[in-house]
């Protein structure tokens, strides 16, 4: 059994190193022992309260928790951050490579292919950046959503059809497995 | 005592192979996986030698071409794709066994080298990176053994979204290919991807629609090419139970539609 | 003028945030105050030490400086992500040490040492990977390009230079062919 204090520590780290907000759902499934959604809540609060005065805040955002860095400080980072625009995470860039080359498809064909679950998350990155959309369902039990590209997608990375997209003739698999 | 020596060489059925039967018998299902398990002739040959350095320091080169010739042609009878690789160790420790056979003349040109001192200093010069490899390997690696911190950077001005390229989803493809080891079933060539896009502009034609007459959904004045492929396109729906073709009679209309179970659209 | 305090504080916040590591060369450029190298590096000393005993770590690699997960903690941070960088196979590490000890080599080099043929899968997949890249060609004929590993390699093993690659030994046993 974990103390209260390693909890902590885990949970600081688990938020410092993700790519994106976690919801204390998500959090509880890091820790074997039952833990309680007030317990996680209690210790994020603590962990809020220690931040207090750093640059770096924990913040409750629609997705969930993170840490991100306070406005007052912006103007510090500013002068860092090259032009280097952000990137999607590996698994982002795995689903809208999926939706482009196999549409229409659900989110659980995305899972098959990818052989891990696709977080709601992704496909709603993917949305709300007008990327992909739903254009129907398949008619199976919980009739999924079936996913496409649109015309956005094609403006924005400045393709005509989605015929110009580098076609996969090679067979070779890249990487072995171990 | 190297950590080649430790590892298991195989696993069969669930179980570890150790160390191979002294007479050399292999279990013919085992086979494939032994050999599978070496990465070319150097690494065969080293570990014939190192088995046999736990007791003998000088290994007999008659005995290891024998030995080494007794796995090449297992691998041959197993049907095994034989690397040419294979073949040329072979004839090497052919000629080197050969040349050791001839007499040797009293007035032997100095320079001339032993043979088996090339073939030596490969196989250490080998272990040596081998060896190095697997300590390569037990570093604390990037995303395998810890994770960047990346606190979320708040902007105040405007979001900057992450850039895509094609080549990006390409190579994301090939990863997920790399990791399912489903290749044959996604090569995906031009032409099946303008089928899926017509198939996903098919889809959404249809979806505040109920029927639609099957010519609707051409359009002549593109081109041959595009009304073979917006047919294939339909084909390719209807197997996929996403739309249903349906014609009352012979030569009526033909409609598609959605499939739809009971749901409102 | 800043105090070392908040000098301290904006320091944290912009390494926290930050995708790669900084070096303290770009460090000091954040602040208009003419800030030492060694204020900066007593700084960042002084940072480490607040750190000790948490999940994460400031750590300093051969880019720079960057707070990174313990490995320690890498367990329950994997039952978040369940997706792994791919283990390498045998024939891609070996490629790799190769490449590390034996730098700047060629293709040939590489398959003179191993005794079989590399495939290109292998390259490209380390390239695309950022670990190694194509630094000339070696003037012979077909000029095969020559490979050395990048930064980005010795950040994501945690080093600050090939200097502290794991020595390379030789096996204790010599080999004797009789």
């Amino acid at each position: 059994m974990l103390k209260l204090n390693e909890i902590k520590i885990i949970l600081e780290a688990t938020l410092l190193t993700s790519r994106e907000p976690l919801s204390i759902h998500a959090l509880k499934k890091i820790f074997d022992d039952d833990l309680g959604a007030d317990t996680v809540r209690k210790i994020l609060d603590e962990l809020r309260q220690d931040w207090a005065g750093r640059g770096v805040e924990l913040a409750n955002v629609a997705g969930g928790w993170r840490f991100q860095s306070r406005v007052e400080y912006q103007k510090y980072l500013d002068r860092l951050e090259p032009e280097k625009p952000p990137r999607y995470s590996r698994a982002t860039l795995e689903t809208l490579a999926i939706i482009a080359y196999r549409q229409p498809v659900t989110r659980g064909d995305i899972e098959e292919i990818r052989g891990v679950t696709v977080s709601t998350q992704i496909i709603k990155s993917l949305e709300e950046r007008g990327w992909i959309d739903a254009i129907g369902h398949r008619e199976v039990p919980g009739r999924p959503a079936l996913y496409a590209t649109t015309k956005v997608f094609l403006d924005d990375l400045g393709l005509r059809s989605l015929d110009e997209l580098p076609s996969l003739e090679e067979s070779d698999k890249q990487i072995k497995l171990a | 005592m190297p950590e080649a020596a430790v590892l298991p060489i195989a696993r069969i059925y669930g179980d570890l192979l150790h160390e191979m039967p002294s007479d050399l018998f292999i279990p013919p299902e085992a086979l494939e996986v032994f050999l599978e398990t070496f990465e070319g002739p150097l690494d065969l040959l080293l570990y014939l030698i190192r088995r046999h350095n736990l007791d003998v320091l000088d290994v007999p080169m008659a005995q290891l071409t024998r030995q080494y010739m007794d796995y090449v042609e297992m691998m041959r009878i197993g049907q095994l794709d034989l690397a040419a690789e294979y073949l040329l160790m072979a004839a090497w420790l052919t000629e080197i066994k050969s040349r050791m056979l001839l007499p040797r003349k009293q007035d032997a040109i100095e320079d001339e080298t032993d043979p088996r001192a090339e073939l030596t200093r490969r196989l250490l010069e080998y272990e040596q990176m081998k060896l190095a490899a697997q300590r390569l390997d037990r570093l604390p690696q990037a995303g395998r053994d810890f994770l960047p911190a990346q606190a979320w950077l708040e902007k105040v001005a405007v979001e900057r979204l992450p850039q895509v390229d094609a080549a990006d989803l390409k190579q994301a493809w090939q990863i997920i290919i790399g990791r399912t080891k489903v290749n044959q079933h996604h090569k995906i060539g031009r032409e099946e991807l303008s089928v899926r896009e017509h198939m996903a502009r098919i889809l959404r034609y249809l979806l505040d629609k109920e029927f639609v007459e099957f010519s609707e959904l051409f359009s002549v004045e593109q081109g041959i090419p595009e009304l073979v492929v917006t047919f294939l396109a339909i084909l390719e729906l209807a197997r996929e139970s996403l739309v249903q073709i349906s014609q009352q009679e012979a030569f009526a209309s033909i409609y598609v539609r959605r499939i739809e179970v009971g749901v409102d659209a």
